[in-house]
């Protein structure tokens, strides 16, 4: 079995990366299914206007540190698929582990933030609002950690100066992590 | 479970595990998805076996399967569906046809994520695994019918299969991401490696369909990917999104599905129109009727299929308003189907046919998905559905367009790509015979199941005695009719399951181009080696310049310079 | 045609049924022809009688005319069932004639609950009487009733009313028919709804105002709340 | 293979544009602790959807990539405005034409060994 690439990957008849193409269409079908489950919660939250009173027992605090550790990784990841640009293997592994530590960072604000609130007694079967909180919430942390796993792949193969383009790739990936997040902040923490 | 076939023996050998389990040929994975979609369809067939036998002869034991009690009756029906459009559907037209075609027919060696495409078919194949599994655990297979409506599919006291509820979700759900990878390959494929020349307008009608319902599939999948995570909570930690004691609501799943639901039938429909499209151009040596009119007429047809889906809600409990609304796009979307059936059969004006297998079936999936057409219109119209909804006439309805797509265009497809598969012809006799039992035991099915629908016979009803007014002789006549024609259907299969394994090896040898067709997978030898060509094509015309005036052949294949 | 197939017993299934015979009639002339020239072409141009096919794109304006007009003519049939088909949704679904009496329907895991309004025609009052899998209503009055589900979805379908209407749990949905016709009919359930499904057989028995009031008479004091759960199980107990 | 131009000016670019994006966080915090319930909504997911389209048009180059990809994306959340707005009357209201939502009491949870 040729391990050489086929000859189809070569080809750009669109003028963009095949790489890319294809990461802009994994961000498509991301954004209808992220869409499906806020679009949900969005149509019983104007319904319940009690829940934001149950909103008002979030961790706002927790989630606008969390806003900020993915907005400064969104910077490290493009600043990482800059240098891979430059061919500059040192810098961008370096700035693809930052994005990694900040993933990293945003799991660990979750986990206390979860911890805290669980043991105040809202559980995901606490009410309605909860289970919709800790499911679009829950879902992009598992997209996080997808993430963090692919970079941690990709710094891989970075260091030994193979494969730069995926750096750019992943960072796209990421990149519309951050803005599912930008919308989940306010919808979750902010609207009271 | 891969049956040992004819193996390409001039490139280097590889072991027995590698080449047929752990290939990335784009080939191989078409053949693995074509044979476990077969063998699931067989199941399903099957499943559909002993619930009709249920229904003509109720409460006797069936022959090879036993009593169908009424938990067993509903896991029937609902898996007969589940894995009719899931496991054998969408596999084998969309995974199985695309993944041969779309390399061979764009003039490229594989696809461009080779390793993903391997990846999907293992998704694919351990779904499969898990919706099996699901027949086993206790409680017996998930019987909440396909649509899997909550409250009943999420809450295991009301459809007491709690293992069989959950365990259908996530084979479901794993079927989804398996399509989800498999489509971003083909699409992406579609869209860069095209071969040298090849503009828009010269890509074969196929392709267009299967590109087109891959991304229908990709945009219509979300909303359920969600609403499948949210039903999985409820069935698992009896969390409220679809129980409204705790403020949830039945009729956001049912929205979430069918805004999945109706593109889905659209994602099945495309690519058999597609085939048929090749078939047909190919033995009617014709043009096919304004390739425009039939690219805009796919594209438009996607595109309504967004926004019709709520004609399966009709008296399911949305506002009546929003019934206005939707049967208006759903009686629009009546227009570009006809549309196609007009181009396909002014494909056929002044054209030169040759009767083979492949054609009859062509030319019966136009002539039978016309009446599945035309009796949607009786469904889409919010008036008359008031009736008809959620009877026999429904399940005769999307019979009349499931089986034409996945059962008479797939042959259709079969028959035409099986010398390029193989390397050998199928037996043209036996071919007739299977044309001819399938296609009349077919018509024998459900044109009876119309009436008897319109008589008032509701869908999933396992004992119909119990119902007074359907407990009539001729009503009961009617259904042991239509079940007699499905065994004798099912029977059709053999001279087919026979002729294609025993073709393999004792076929006529087929050469390169058997049909004298012009697309470029007949450029390729037959079976192609891996890489597909030896130097890769370009393309300087159109796909369908047949019988073009002034010329000695009647055809011209796509790469041929002069 | 459909008045064959099913009686017609409420005061609009004749118009669900004309919206029936319209569409069937426009659309069995579009199956003819479709399937007239369709078969004729096959006939005609075998690869023996016609050896040499034409060459024609259908780019042309010439070639796209005949299929543009046959096109319009769709979309003008399509308009016509449209308004049909929305009057008679109208007619049946959105629109509530001013009732002389009102029932509730509850369906449950497999057994429909009646509550017929008794001698106040009042509903929820004392003298209420409750029924199972058996509705008594009078002929030519005009009924409203207020469905709803216990547990799971359900659908209340009286095929000789051409009545379908789904119930939903945490939902009261209203709905009208007029019987027009005395006698006994089925009641079926159009929704899945677990195991017992095929089960929910009820019967509506349409009477004269004379019999029905006998009938109230005669119940007046039942109140016939037995557990559900258990009459089922028997039931499919039979037929298992 | 991207058009733009190379060179450590972009870098400083980013860092910009990361800054405009820190100040807007910082105006989509306060602005709801007045607690005017419009000023919270403009603030709070006006910002949000600013800060969006910035990153996606920054960030991932989107401003210089193919048109195709910006109409596939839009595509597809057009299709979730569309998917809200023609299921919002039947799950966001409590009433509509002849049907009334009713408070249900609450079912037996579901017993079962899972």
């Amino acid at each position: 079995m040729s391990t050489a690439q086929p000859v189809a990957t070569r080809r750009s008849v669109t003028g963009m990366s095949t790489g890319k193409l294809a990461v802009m269409w994994v961000i498509g079908s991301e954004i209808v299914i992220f869409g499906g489950i806020l679009a949900s919660y969005i149509m019983f939250r104007l319904q319940h206007d009690s829940w934001s009173h149950e909103a008002a027992h979030t961790n706002t605090v927790a989630g606008a540190v969390n806003t900020f550790v993915l907005l400064t990784s969104s910077l490290f990841i493009v600043l990482g698929h800059n240098a891979a640009e430059n061919k500059d293997t040192k810098k961008a592994f370096k700035y693809i582990w930052l994005t990694i530590l900040g993933a990293l960072t945003f799991l660990v604000i979750k986990a206390f933030e979860w911890s805290g609130e669980i043991s105040h007694g809202f559980t995901i079967k606490k009410s309605l609002f909860w289970s919709f909180y800790y499911t679009a919430a829950g879902v992009h942390a598992a997209h996080v950690i997808v993430g963090a796993i692919i970079m941690g792949i990709i710094s891989l193969d970075v260091r030994k100066n193979k494969n730069l383009h995926r750096v750019e790739l992943i960072g796209l990936y990421w990149h519309f992590v951050d803005i599912v997040w930008i919308f989940l902040f306010p919808l979750l923490y902010i609207a009271k | 479970m891969t049956i040992d076939h004819a193996h390409d023996t001039h490139h280097h050998e590889e072991g027995f595990f590698k080449k047929y389990f752990w290939s990335t040929d784009h080939k191989m994975i078409a053949k693995q998805y074509l044979f476990t979609g077969m063998f699931m369809g067989l199941m399903g067939g099957f499943f559909a076996y002993a619930l009709r036998m249920q229904q003509a002869f109720p409460g006797k034991t069936v022959p090879l399967y036993g009593v169908v009690t009424p938990t067993l009756y509903n896991a029937l029906a609902t898996n007969h569906g589940t894995i009719m459009i899931f496991w054998f559907a969408m596999p084998v037209l969309i995974a199985a046809f695309g993944n041969y075609l779309i390399p061979l027919m764009i003039g490229v060696d594989d696809m461009v994520f080779p390793r993903i495409n391997r990846l999907s078919y293992q998704v694919f194949l351990l779904s499969a695994i898990v919706l099996i599994a699901s027949f086993f655990v206790p409680g017996g297979a998930f019987g909440g019918a396909w649509t899997a409506y909550p409250p009943l599919s999420a809450n295991a006291n009301y459809n007491l299969t709690p293992w069989g509820a959950s365990l259908w979700l996530v084979a479901v759900a794993l079927e989804f991401v398996a399509f989800l990878l498999g489509g971003i390959n083909f699409i992406t494929t579609f869209m860069n490696s095209r071969a040298p020349g090849m503009k828009m307008f010269d890509i074969p009608m196929v392709l267009w369909t299967i590109i087109i319902a891959s991304i229908l599939f990709m945009a219509s999948v979300g909303p359920l990917i969600a609403g499948a995570i949210m039903l999985l909570f409820d069935q698992t930690m009896s969390i409220g999104f679809f129980d409204p004691a705790k403020g949830g609501d039945p009729v956001l799943w049912q929205h979430l599905f069918w805004f999945f639901g109706h593109p889905e039938v659209y994602v099945v429909l495309l690519p058999a129109m597609g085939i048929v499209a090749e078939v047909i151009t190919v033995f009617a040596r014709k043009k096919l009727f304004g390739y425009k009119t039939v690219f805009y007429t796919m594209v438009g047809t996607g595109a309504l299929s967004f926004v019709v889906w709520a004609h399966h809600q009709f008296i399911a409990g949305i506002d009546p308003r929003m019934a206005n609304l939707f049967t208006i796009t759903t009686v629009l979307i009546s227009i570009p189907i006809a549309e196609m059936c007009f181009v396909y059969i002014a494909t056929l004006y002044k054209a030169s046919i040759e009767f083979s297998t492949a054609m009859l079936f062509a030319l019966a999936f136009l002539a039978e998905f016309f009446i599945g057409g035309v009796t949607g219109i009786f469904l889409g119209a919010s008036g008359s559905d008031i009736y008809f909804h959620d009877t026999y006439f429904v399940v005769a309805h999307f019979h009349y367009t499931f089986v034409p797509i996945a059962i008479i265009g797939v042959m259709a497809g079969l028959y035409f790509w099986y010398p390029k598969m193989f390397g050998r012809m199928m037996d043209e006799k036996l071919g007739k015979i299977h044309f001819w039992g399938t296609v009349i035991s077919f018509n024998c099915i459900f044109i009876p199941l119309f009436y008897t629908g319109a008589a008032g016979d509701q869908r999933r009803i396992y004992n119909y005695q119990n119902f007074p007014h359907t407990n009539t002789e001729f009503l009961s006549d009617l259904r042991t009719f239509a079940t007699i024609s499905m065994v004798s259907m099912l029977l059709f299969q053999i001279p087919f399951l026979y002729n294609f394994f025993v073709s393999m090896k004792k076929g006529k040898v087929a050469g390169k181009n058997p049909w004298k067709s012009n697309t470029l997978e007949w450029v390729a030898d037959s079976p192609p080696p891996h890489g597909n060509f030896k130097e890769l094509p370009e393309v300087y015309r159109p796909p369908y310049e047949y019988s073009v005036p002034g010329r000695a052949q009647d055809y011209w294949p796509q790469n041929e310079k002069a | 045609m459909m008045e064959q197939i099913i009686t017609q017993a409420s005061s609009y299934a004749a118009q669900i049924d004309n919206v029936i015979h319209l569409i069937a009639a426009i659309v069995g002339v579009w199956l003819a022809v479709a399937f007239y020239v369709f078969f004729s072409f096959i006939f005609k141009y075998t690869r023996k009688r016609h050896p040499k096919a034409a060459y024609i794109t259908g780019e042309t304006h010439e070639d796209g005319k005949w299929v543009h007009r046959a096109h319009f003519v769709v979309i003008a049939c399509d308009v016509v069932i449209l308004v049909f088909a929305a009057m008679a949704w109208h007619h049946v679904k959105q629109q509530l004639p001013p009732a002389e009496a009102t029932i509730r329907i509850v369906g449950q895991q497999w057994a429909w609950k009646f509550t017929d309004p008794g001698l106040d025609n009042q509903l929820d009052t004392v003298d209420d009487i409750n029924t199972i899998d058996e509705l008594h209503v009078k002929v030519n009055t005009v009924y409203h009733f207020k469905l709803e589900a216990k547990d799971v979805l359900h659908s209340f379908s009286v095929p000789v009313f051409r009545l379908k209407q789904d119930a939903i749990p945490g939902r009261v949905i209203t709905g009208w028919f007029k019987p027009t016709k005395t006698g006994e009919y089925d009641i079926q359930c159009a929704e899945m709804c677990g195991i017992g499904h095929g089960v929910m057989a009820a019967k509506i028995v349409v009477e004269t105002p004379e019999a029905h009031a006998a009938w109230l008479e005669q119940h007046k004091s039942q109140n016939i709340t037995q557990n559900i759960k258990t009459k089922n199980l028997k039931k499919l107990a039979i037929n298992k | 293979m991207s058009t733009e131009a190379h060179g450590h000016s972009h870098a400083k670019h980013y860092v910009k544009i990361w800054a405009i994006l820190l100040v807007l966080f910082l105006i989509s915090i306060t602005g709801p602790m007045i607690g005017i319930r419009v000023i919270t909504l403009i603030t709070a997911f006006g910002i949000a959807v600013v800060k969006a389209l910035m990153v996606a048009s920054e960030f991932m180059h989107l401003k210089f990539e193919k048109k195709f990809v910006t109409y596939m994306l839009l595509t597809m959340l057009f299709l979730m405005f569309l998917f809200f707005f023609a299921v919002a009357p039947d799950v966001m209201k409590t009433s509509g034409q002849n049907w009334v939502k009713i408070p249900m009491q609450e079912q037996p949870a579901a017993t079962k060994g899972h």
